[in-house]
């Protein structure tokens, strides 16, 4: 019998583990429906805040030995504009980024949500590099705390909290989340670094310091979900390079119920959805697995 | 050491050619550029100011690559006004190309996108007959007319010139002249890029006729290489699915022709 | 003319900006000989405790796809020994990595060498991977004030001392570091990671949890040497992933006065520092730098 | 995609042969270590116990690589036990491998030492003449004697086993016999594998005779790839420089035949 790749995180049901990472492609209902067709179980927008943000000027993505650095500057159309583009939209599941500083920011946004189909919301406590926003919240636990409690009382579909490594304990921001009533993680951003051209002697993204993703921080990324489900009762998803079956597994094996994808796609492009669907399809016949959450979580035995 | 391609390469400029007013072709040594393919473009890193996509521009010298920029907005401009000796950044080259087909071919271009139209001659066989279609508002606009004759001297060829003001060649849009051509002529493909509306014109012109029609298109553009999404056109990423998208499937594309996304990924109307 | 590569950390003098890390081959005064020989400015040695000590069980390092998991458990023979087995050399250029828990023990360790010609001590204040030292001490900014102030008032060569990211701001370790005197920092030591082999579901290294190192955090140590050199005044070496000269240029316009390899010397093996040594000197040469400091930190000014 | 040979490769083991009462061969499936170089080894991971470092030993079946155990402490008898359908995993091959001379040529192994002097003679011309000293301790730890036979029937060649209480072949110590034999025959090439001191006499004794001869050390390792120090032997590092060394080479490092680290790093005598 063909395993069962259908699975969970918390109450939102995705028919594949493999998601869509925010930023990444995310910024029309007609990419998301392709990806969706191409095997990604869903799709995560980009971080949207409540007015229309340019980002920052080029270069904001550049590629570096392991990875990749970027400094997009979370360009997005704004909330209300986003809303409105999709809300026609009644087959792609969809989960939607907010990133703000102010509880009011995410009240505000969720309530151009309140009539459009979506599976949940990312909430992105962990983008390393703007201002006032992603790790500054995420780093700051008792606004994380006024957050989630405010988006969770009005939002009528699940909740998950994105975290990062910033410059505080990265555990105490998912405690915090916890204890206010998230309804899953993510984990992990990317995390800051930077890139210098030694021709020109001058940082390669405008920003200067961006944000390194890719294959370089999949160790790390698999470390965080092991602590978190070491030490939290929370659904996690996976995320940071992830970029072939073999890594989706490792995520899942150390704790994650689903994974996202987001610099590979850059690799090897839209067809590494159903690649890494299949791959851990077979692996699970191999295995004998039926279910993926049979596995998940379960090098911690260990 | 491989090449990461998706990490500048820093290059110095080597030589400038004035080819308008306000057009100026930088040339700079690398082979990897020298040699991409027609309608490949490289993400153009000008340190301290901005990043751009721009075709990669042939060059005459054996080894060399090049970029043919006009002067616009502060990026452009900056880029404009480098001077030899000056270091650019280069990656890539991203994008598909051209699917390059044989026989009777019309190349319709307007602007710098004649730059991989130009390139698109190189790849040229000889029994191939071509027409150049090129548009510009003005005489003094006008450009790569003398190097479009010299990639061609080996193939039977005209190069037609048309001005919206009619200060120079022919009088008119460049695509009422292309109507004119294919009431008499038949081509086994036609390629098109410059302004998005003359692309659309041409492209719904050729479909009519059923030739092969290829266009390359142009978005707004951070990564370059499939990753950020702000490239996007209806469901598909320019940079990544193309540059170059056969006239048939743009024609069913919502966008082409109409509307494009800004730097905040809002559609906006051409 | 050539241009000269010395440098200066602060008071240490160095005929050649690349040091060998700390941990990597470092554990006879035979294989520093050699090295130095190979072309290392410095050599440091693992990090030593009061006691020897065995480290974890294999399995101690893996390769993962961008670099390499360590958790070797701080195996060394003890200050003491380590202290007899160099006390004979004059001529190699030893900076001894001490690493603990408690003032004391530094200052014990200290005393050892006092008649051993060395160039200075590493403080370890960011080994990822053993409780109680490392990290666990680096995470504590009043304890690393506590020992740096011995450690200082007890040394009669300068003190650097090496940071890493923990679970807090590693910007107030350096800070607390700088306070009581420290002369120089080293950036950074490996992350926290994990790797999980999907075969078999368990994690790939004997402790789980171990410390990523080579070209996947590079983009990361170079943002820190940025950061650290932006809002410190203090000589600062680079470490994390240099495997060829320009990541070493890198580090040095980022703000580093020196590099230190570890990782890359596993694929390139003990040709790598005069590779680098000479590779800095050839761009030197073509950029018409003439010293190294001419180089430190400007990036910082763009 | 490429394979990264510093993590471990998990293989089954598929086949199980007997050697001794102490000694096991285990046989698993992967092309790459089943063509590996006389003198490489693997960093065995025995999950959940430890991972040491074992001579890549031949199967005489294609496409696949062995391992000989010796049970000796918890993770080498823990890993003897394994049954056939149970994991391994596999790191490397790492190290150089002996110089393959022709003409005469003499092995001379004790123990697991034979591992990689029986991949030796599977790298021979049908033209050598070669003597194999096998030593053991006491007839029921003698393993290979067949096998070494087997791969040489198409060589003149002779195997003699010495063991200390004489229970089987010559009585004495390996190094004895080579001392007879060295005062009657020359040789192209010696190459030894075993204990360290037997090693040392080996040398010394070849090294005496101006003969070509070549050792395989064994040291403390963790990481087999030339990073953690912990193989040192002088200002070498077994894994990386070795395993094998020349004679010439050996009699001038301070350890070789004396001392050796332990895990902490600290120098203990043979
Ligand atoms: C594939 C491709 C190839 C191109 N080839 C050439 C070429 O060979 N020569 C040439 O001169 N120009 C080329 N362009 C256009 C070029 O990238 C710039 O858009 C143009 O130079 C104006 O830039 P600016 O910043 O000076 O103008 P601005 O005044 O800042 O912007 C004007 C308009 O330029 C466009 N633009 C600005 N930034 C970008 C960006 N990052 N990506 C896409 N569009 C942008 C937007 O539509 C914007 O509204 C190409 C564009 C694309 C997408
Ligand atoms: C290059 C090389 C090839 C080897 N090939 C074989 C082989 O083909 N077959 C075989 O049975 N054995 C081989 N060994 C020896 C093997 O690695 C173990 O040392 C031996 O199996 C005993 O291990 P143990 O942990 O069971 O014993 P323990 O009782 O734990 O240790 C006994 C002794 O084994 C040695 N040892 C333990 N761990 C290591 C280690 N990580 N690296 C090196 N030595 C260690 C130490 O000298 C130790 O004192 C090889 C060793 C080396 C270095
Ligand atoms: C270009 C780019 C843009 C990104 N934008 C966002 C964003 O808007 N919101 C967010 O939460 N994460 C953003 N991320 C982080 C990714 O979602 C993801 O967490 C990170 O890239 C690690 O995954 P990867 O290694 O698979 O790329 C972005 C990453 C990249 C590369
Ligand atoms: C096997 C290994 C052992 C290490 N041991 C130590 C150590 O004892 N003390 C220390 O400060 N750092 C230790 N490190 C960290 C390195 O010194 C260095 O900071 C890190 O590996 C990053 O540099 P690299 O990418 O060049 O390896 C060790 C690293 C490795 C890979
Ligand atoms: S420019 Fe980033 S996806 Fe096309
Ligand atoms: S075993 Fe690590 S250097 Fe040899």
């Amino acid at each position: 019998m063909k395993p069962d790749i259908s699975t969970k995180v918390g109450q939102i049901e995705l028919e594949r583990p493999t998601m869509l990472a925010s930023g990444i492609l995310g910024i029309s209902l007609e990419v998301f429906a392709r990806l969706y067709k191409d095997g990604a179980g869903a799709l995560v927008t980009k971080s949207l805040s409540k007015e229309p943000w340019d980002g920052y000027p080029n270069p904001t993505i550049v590629g570096v030995k392991s990875g990749y650095l970027n400094a997009v500057g979370l360009s997005n159309p704004g909330a209300p504009y986003f809303a409105k583009m999709i809300e026609s939209n009644t087959t792609v599941p969809i989960i939607v980024s907010l990133v703000g500083s102010l509880e009011e920011d995410f009240v505000f946004m969720i309530k151009q949500f309140e009539n459009v189909k979506i599976l949940g919301y990312e909430l992105n406590l962990s983008c390393p590099h703007v201002e006032k926003v992603g790790l500054d919240v995420g780093d700051d636990p008792d606004l994380v705390k006024k957050i989630v409690k405010s988006v969770k009382s009005h939002s009528k579909v699940p909740v998950i909290a994105k975290v990062g490594l910033g410059s505080s304990d990265y555990l105490e921001t998912v405690s915090a989340a916890c204890e206010s009533g998230i309804d899953g993680i993510t984990a992990i951003n990317t995390i800051r670094a930077m890139g210098i051209d030694v021709e020109t002697t001058r940082p390669l993204l405008s920003n200067k310091i961006g944000g390194l993703s890719g294959s370089a921080i999949k160790p790390i990324a698999v470390r965080c979900v092991y602590e978190i489900s070491s030490k939290f009762d929370i659904p996690i998803i996976g995320c940071g390079g992830v970029s072939d079956w073999e890594d989706a597994v490792e995520f899942i094996l150390a704790g994650a119920s689903a994974v996202q994808i987001g610099s590979a796609i850059g690799e090897k492009w839209t067809g590494i959805f159903s690649e890494i669907n299949n791959g851990i399809s077979k692996y699970m016949e191999k295995k004998g697995i039926s279910k993926i959450n049979e596995m998940i979580g379960i090098a911690k035995k260990f | 050491m491989q090449r990461n391609f998706n990490k500048p390469l820093v290059v110095k400029i080597e030589k400038i050619i004035e080819e308008t007013p306000t057009v100026r072709t930088l040339v700079f040594s690398d082979e990897v550029f020298a040699n991409v393919l027609p309608g490949q473009f490289a993400m153009v890193w000008i340190p301290g100011v901005n990043e751009l996509p721009m075709s990669v521009m042939i060059s005459l010298e054996k080894g060399k690559g090049a970029l043919t920029v006009r002067k616009h907005g502060v990026a452009s401009t900056s880029l404009y006004n480098f001077k030899v000796g000056d270091y650019i950044g280069m990656r890539g080259p991203y994008g598909n190309s051209f699917t390059i087909k044989q026989g009777k071919l019309l190349l319709v271009g307007g602007g710098t996108g004649l730059v991989p139209l130009m390139r698109l001659l190189t790849f040229l066989k000889k029994t191939d007959e071509v027409i150049v279609l090129i548009g510009a508002k003005t005489k003094e606009e006008v450009f790569f007319e003398k190097l479009a004759n010299q990639l061609l001297e080996h193939n039977k060829h005209e190069i037609i010139v048309v001005t919206e003001d009619g200060t120079y060649g022919k009088s008119g849009l460049v695509t009422d002249e292309m109507e004119n051509l294919l009431s008499e002529k038949k081509f086994d493909a036609v390629y098109t890029c410059g302004p998005e509306k003359m692309m659309h014109k041409v492209v719904q012109l050729a479909h009519a006729k059923k030739f092969h029609v290829q266009a390359s298109l142009e978005r707004m553009m951070k990564c370059g290489m499939g990753i950020c999404g702000s490239c996007c056109a209806d469901e598909v990423l320019v940079c990544r699915d193309g540059t170059v998208f056969d006239g048939d499937y743009l024609l069913s594309n919502k966008e082409f022709g109409y509307t494009h996304r800004n730097k905040a990924g809002i559609l906006e109307n051409y």
